[in-house]
């Protein structure tokens, strides 16, 4: 390092600048993005041309306006139905919002209480409850659904069951450590002097300050659901057939890779952005409002 | 007659030590071991030691966070093992508060200043929004806040600002007794000051008694009108402030003072000499036998390693040595 | 007199933040005798610990930067060495000690290898070699059974002994200049004054000058030779010791002297300043105790005052002085 | 340590015995098994027969003690469909189901505690931002849609690489590299993180007072406090690999496990995908423990306790 460099500090003005304008892109484009496909799921019949459902045996296989050979009356081509991809990939985003919406509701109530309860009451019962929860984290979910979608039979119910029977465990694992740390804090303490009740000390003290990380994971969570929920459709243990949905449709796809590849290539992309957004916009809320959460 | 507000009665905690597969309790450690003291009304006891020494504790047990092995708590003259859960709820919490060291930590981040100096009157009494915001704004103006700070959260303050606020939230239930967990040694040298200076005039003000637990003795002399000093678990010296600070009567009080007076360089060559003791307290598991602080004692005779000395009256004092001598420190 | 080892010229660091930049230290000079300690006092935030990182060169990257000064020691610029350079010498000529014993030893390393670590590096010594060196290190902070010790982790230990490990590491190769930051604050009173007590018999024994970061006057008045106060990133008074206790001339000094509790007297009422420290972001236009100073005169609400050398190696920053 | 791994040893038990209960509850809640195997040619004697020859005819808590004691002798029933043992079936995917699993978990461990400690070391520089926007790629695209663009493009496109299946090291090279971008991003995130955290502590800042190299600060000082976290999150990590290895050996048409437990699935073919989640259950578990013995051995504060 030269005299000269250490006296500069130009280099890290403009990288703090960069870094701004960097983090409030990470915050609109995901956000847009989102929007979009609540959007889309709410108005999927007022905006998809086509009915997603619809066969056309005479327009199998046709490939986007921007192909030769595609035109403009299916933008995004058609599958060997001759179902209207764009209109099936606006009414995929249906069932990826509402499982993932119903999913992380679900999970986040349950893994709150259940972390709260380890957390804050401790005792036999939190060192139970952790076994669980470290058990449930290492078991993949994949396996679980696969195993109930034989049981149940394939449906949204299996769905949304098999996603979050073993979905609460890092809400609880997080939560019960935020619990903990915050009832060795001195205003937690003071709580108890001043006469509080230990459930109005878990309501009033514990769960407003760990709203944040619970935010935090939640939007995190949105990406993985609907992941999981794109490879339970893919590998059939998803919703069945004739609702169109994000997964099944890139495996209706997949042995065509070659000649039509428009088929798989469209809805994966569409999970990949969505699942980017929520990943983006989780990091941005993180950032914003538990920096400490870094692992997550 | 003094009026005595609270007695701490042979007040003794031992935390178990297990070991192995069955997790059997092999030792105790004793954290506070025979603990006694008064505190009378609108005085001010401190209890003084170092990390360990057990004061911590005793405080907690005061404040109803610790349960004791065995001694007894006197409010009023009445014993508390005698308080029923709904009158320990109603007749003791609120009138004893506490000041706590921390302010960064003590203060509930979600919550608005009025709302945390409101919430022993929520959590305790029936009063109305109304009656509860006027008492608000008037304790806010009492530690000098400004009122139109009320709806505010807790980081836009300092840390001599918040230590106000949670003065104010201790005094919300008018208590009796005040707990102050050194309620000044987090703070800066300029600010401690003000704080110091604003828990003496209230305690003019309203008649409060102060249980303070501080590791500094000076701040304690400003503060105190009786000290106890602590080592291990037990009270070595205990007495009036004056006395004691004029008159220290046990080799550790006298080391703890030369530890905190200010000596310049060079004062040695004029005869004034620094205490340093030897070693560390030793581990809690194992305590000495005889007196606990005969191993780092420079006036520790036989006797010291064999007899456990007793809390011994000594003029207006007393203390735990078997060999007291007046010396000015 | 003895030589001055370390002398520090106008230093500038500044941190660049997302608020804006930070002038943490802006111009602090002073200089440093062999065998001697300096003090640096001050309240949090005011850049006594950013002052003593800008000599080891070991500021939080990117964000922090030295932009001004000179820190010559013995006769060289460190702000002029390579980076290479500055690595040899740190360790080696000087030395830091850290406030905290509880986190500043690594946990999964043996202290005797971490000690050993420091001399490998800048003595060129053979293993048994090393072991002596350790074990005399370990002497020379008093560990008892030292040879016993240095198996021992961290975890092992209590605050105090950390904090003499700590010490051992910092005196291991023999440095010159010893850059000590609150290293008694987390110690219990008794042990402090241990600590204290070691460590002016520590510079007796290798003639060791040492820079004292502190904001207690207490442990200033125990261990310093001469002492410099820091108000919001300047040194607003320097001065040996016992004249500073004395006779301090800057306000916010005697302010500070007084409003400590003291022991030896019974106070009925504290002395206090009121008010708070600046905001490092927004600090004043013109002298920047003004605004808590209870003696100011127009002129320091305009314009900042310049070090003046009052005789007997005492200097003030400040309008009534001028 | 011993008295910790006693406990967790007998916490394993508890939670095997639980897993078992779970998993034979569903197993009657899946149906009759005697209706799949029904052709309309099947009598009433028969299926009287085949329950009892399954042991359906008995009280449920009998029906357990028997499922628990053939558990025992590694019997896992047979499969409705293909009429083997599934302990053989699974016997024959296992292996190349470790094959692919143990390769991408080397590979991505890997690269992620190279990216993962560069990143940190060199924060927001050009390297940094590569590596993120790499893991945030590979955590959002979905692994079966990149698997089969890699197809695609490697395979069909530029043949350089098979399709599907076993055979020579080119058939490991698609597999263990979908699997490995899929792995790769939470592990190395980790790293990061925890690699963050270490740097920015104390004893670090002493590692550089005493002027050692960077070289010698990260990778002897920071790096192995930096694994401790992580090494909390092995189980998260195995879990993935498991979900990762069900996805992409049925888009590459590995024999394994997943391909197998996918099959069954097809078919509803309960025995299989009931011994495939026991198998992965009792490896959860056995993850778990030797994650925990790892933990205290890695740090001494641990090792050293007494109790």
């Amino acid at each position: 390092m030269s005299a000269v460099n250490v006296m500069s500090g130009k280099g890290i003005e403009g990288s703090l600048r960069r870094a701004k304008i960097f983090q409030q892109l990470t915050l609109y484009i995901p956000a847009a993005v989102l929007a979009l496909l609540v959007l889309a799921a709410i108005f999927a019949p007022f905006l998809a041309p086509y009915s997603p459902t619809k066969t056309a045996l005479g327009q199998r296989l046709i490939p986007p306006f921007f192909i030769e050979g595609g035109s403009t009356a299916h933008l995004l081509g058609t599958d060997t139905l001759g179902r209207d991809i764009l209109s099936r990939v606006i009414f995929g985003a249906r069932v990826s919002l509402s499982v993932s919406l119903l999913v992380i509701l679900i999970t986040s109530t349950i893994g709150t209480v259940l972390g709260i309860i380890a957390g804050y009451l401790g005792g036999r019962t939190g060192t139970v409850l952790m076994r669980v929860t470290d058990v449930s984290l290492a078991f993949p979910a994949i396996l679980i659904a696969i195993l109930l979608a034989v049981v149940l039979g394939p449906s949204f119910k299996t769905v949304v069951l098999a996603i979050s029977i073993l979905g609460w465990a890092p809400y609880a694992r997080l939560i019960r450590g935020e619990a903990l740390r915050l009832r060795e804090a001195d205003f937690v303490a003071q709580a108890r002097i001043i006469g509080s009740s230990p459930l109005r000390i878990m309501v009033r003290h514990i769960f407003p300050n760990i709203i944040n990380p619970l935010i935090v994971i939640a939007t995190l969570s949105v990406g993985l659901v609907i992941l999981t929920e794109a490879a339970l459709s893919y590998l059939g243990a998803g919703i069945p057939p004739t609702t169109p949905s994000w997964g099944a449709m890139v495996y209706d796809g997949r042995s065509l890779i070659d000649t039509a590849w428009w088929i798989s290539l469209f809805p994966g992309m569409a999970i990949g952005l969505v699942v980017l957004s929520g990943n983006f916009l989780g990091d941005w809320l993180r950032d914003k409002l538990d920096p400490r959460l870094r692992q997550l | 007659m003094a009026d005595v507000l609270l007695e701490g009665r042979d007040l003794t905690k031992h935390y178990p030590i297990s070991h192995g597969l069955l997790q059997r309790t092999v030792g105790w450690v004793r954290a506070v071991d025979g603990v006694s003291f008064t505190i009378e009304r609108g005085k001010t006891l401190s209890l003084v030691g170092e990390s360990g020494a057990g004061k911590t504790t005793t405080a907690k047990a005061v404040l109803l966070l610790e349960r004791l092995t065995s001694g007894s708590i006197l409010f009023e003259g009445k014993d508390l093992q005698r308080f029923s859960k709904s009158q320990l709820k109603t007749e003791y919490r609120p009138r004893v508060q506490a000041v706590q060291q921390n302010p960064w930590s003590s203060m509930n981040p979600r919550m608005r200043v009025r709302d945390i100096i409101a919430e022993p009157l929520v959590v305790n009494t029936r009063q109305s929004k109304k009656e509860v915001r006027s008492r608000v704004l008037e304790l806010l103006a009492q530690v000098g806040i400004g009122a139109d700070c009320a709806g505010h959260y807790p980081h836009e303050f300092s840390g001599g600002q918040r230590q106000r606020i949670a003065v104010a939230r201790a005094l919300a239930l008018n208590p009796s007794l005040v707990v102050l967990d050194e309620p000044v040694s987090a703070l800066d040298v300029s600010i401690r000051a003000q704080i110091m200076n604003l828990l003496k005039d209230l305690q003019a003000q309203y008649n409060l008694s102060y249980l303070v637990i501080a590791h500094n003795l000076a701040t304690v002399r400003y503060m105190s009108h009786s000290v106890a000093i602590m080592y291990m678990g037990q009270i070595v010296e205990y007495g009036d402030a004056e006395e004691l600070f004029e008159r220290p009567l046990h080799p550790y009080t006298r080391a703890l003072m030369s530890a905190s007076l200010l000596t310049l360089p060079g004062d040695e060559d004029q005869g004034i000499k620094q205490i340093i003791l030897s070693g560390e307290m030793p581990s809690p598991l194992n305590p000495p036998t005889g007196c606990r602080f005969h191993t780092r004692c420079i006036e520790a005779r036989d006797v010291c390693s064999k007899v456990e000395p007793e809390l011994i009256v000594k003029g207006k004092q007393r203390v735990r040595c078997h060999h007291v001598v007046y010396r000015r420190p | 007199m003895s030589k001055i080892i370390l002398q520090v010229e106008g230093l500038h660091t500044v941190f660049f933040t997302r608020q804006g930049v930070v002038k943490a230290v802006d111009g602090v000079s002073f200089y440093v005798r062999e065998g001697e300690t300096f003090g640096i006092v001050g309240e949090s935030g005011c850049g006594k610990t950013v002052t003593g990182l800008s000599i080891l060169r070991l500021l939080p990257e990117p964000a922090g930067r030295i932009v001004g000064g000179k820190i010559i020691l013995d006769g060289k610029n460190l702000l002029e060495l390579s980076k290479k350079e500055m690595r040899e010498y740190r360790g080696s000529m000087i030395s830091m000690i850290l406030q905290d014993p509880m986190t500043s030893l690594n946990p999964v390393y043996t202290i005797g290898d971490q000690i050993a670590e420091s001399v490998r590096l800048h003595q060129n010594l053979k293993d048994d070699a090393v072991e002596k060196e350790v074990i005399s290190a370990l002497r020379l902070l008093k560990i008892p059974a030292p040879e016993m010790r240095l198996h021992d982790y961290p975890f092992q230990m209590s605050g105090g002994m950390r904090q003499r490990v700590v010490g051992a590491i910092a005196m291991s190769c023999h440095p010159r200049l010893l850059i000590a930051d609150e290293p008694t604050t987390a110690l219990d009173a008794t042990i402090q004054a241990q600590y204290i007590a070691l460590f002016k018999d520590v510079q007796r024994q290798t003639n060791v000058a040492i820079v004292f970061i502190t904001h207690d006057f207490g442990v200033v008045a125990q261990m310093c030779h001469r002492v410099g106060v820091m108000y919001a990133g300047k040194i607003v008074e320097t001065a040996t010791t016992r004249e500073l206790f004395k006779a301090p001339r800057h306000p916010y000094t005697s302010a500070l002297i007084n409003s400590v509790p003291r022991l030896d007297r019974k106070d009925n009422r504290l002395y206090s300043i009121e008010g708070q420290p600046p905001s490092m972001t927004d600090l004043p236009r013109g002298c920047r105790f003004f605004p808590r100073c209870s003696v100011a005169r127009d002129v320091c609400r305009e314009q900042e005052p310049g070090e003046v050398d009052i005789g007997g190696e005492h200097s003030v920053s400040c309008w009534r002085v001028s | 340590m011993g008295r910790f791994i006693v406990i967790r040893l007998l916490q394993t038990v508890v939670a095997l015995i639980g897993i078992s209960l779970l998993i034979f509850v569903l197993a009657r809640l899946s149906g009759d098994p005697t209706m799949l195997m029904r052709t309309p040619t099947t009598t009433e004697a028969e299926i009287v027969n085949i329950k009892q020859q399954l042991g359906l005819d008995k009280s449920q808590p009998e029906q357990y003690v028997i499922f628990v004691k053939n558990l025992f002798r590694g019997d896992l029933g047979e499969s409705i469909i293909k009429r083997r043992p599934v302990t053989d079936m699974i016997g024959e995917a296992l292996p190349n189901s470790l094959r692919l699993g143990i390769t991408s978990f080397a590979v991505s461990m890997l690269l992620a505690l190279l990216l993962g400690v560069l990143a940190a070391t060199r924060r927001d520089t050009f390297l940094d931002n590569g590596v993120k926007f790499l893991a945030v790629l590979g955590q959002a695209l979905p692994g079966f849609w990149v698997a089969i663009l890699a197809i695609f493009v490697f395979s069909v496109y530029w043949h350089l690489l098979p399709t599907s299946g076993t055979g020579g090291p080119a058939h490991y090279v698609l597999p263990v590299g979908t699997l490995s971008f899929f792995l790769l991003p939470g592990m190395m995130r980790l790293v990061r993180s925890s690699m963050l955290d270490v740097l920015d502590s104390e004893y670090i800042k002493l590692a550089r007072i005493k002027g050692l190299p960077e070289r010698v600060v990260i990778w002897k000082h920071a790096l192995r406090n930096a694994l401790i976290a992580p090494l909390t999150t092995a189980g998260i990590i195995f879990a993935n690999i498991i979900t990762g290895a069900v996805i992409l050996e049925n888009v590459f048409n590995w024999p394994g496990v997943g391909r197998l437990s996918w099959e069954a699935l097809v078919a509803r073919d309960f025995p299989v995908v009931q011994g495939v989640t026991l198998l992965v259950a009792v490896l959860v578990l056995l993850v778990n423990l030797l994650v925990d013995i790892l933990y205290a051995y890695i740090d001494p504060q641990i090792r050293y306790q007494q109790t």
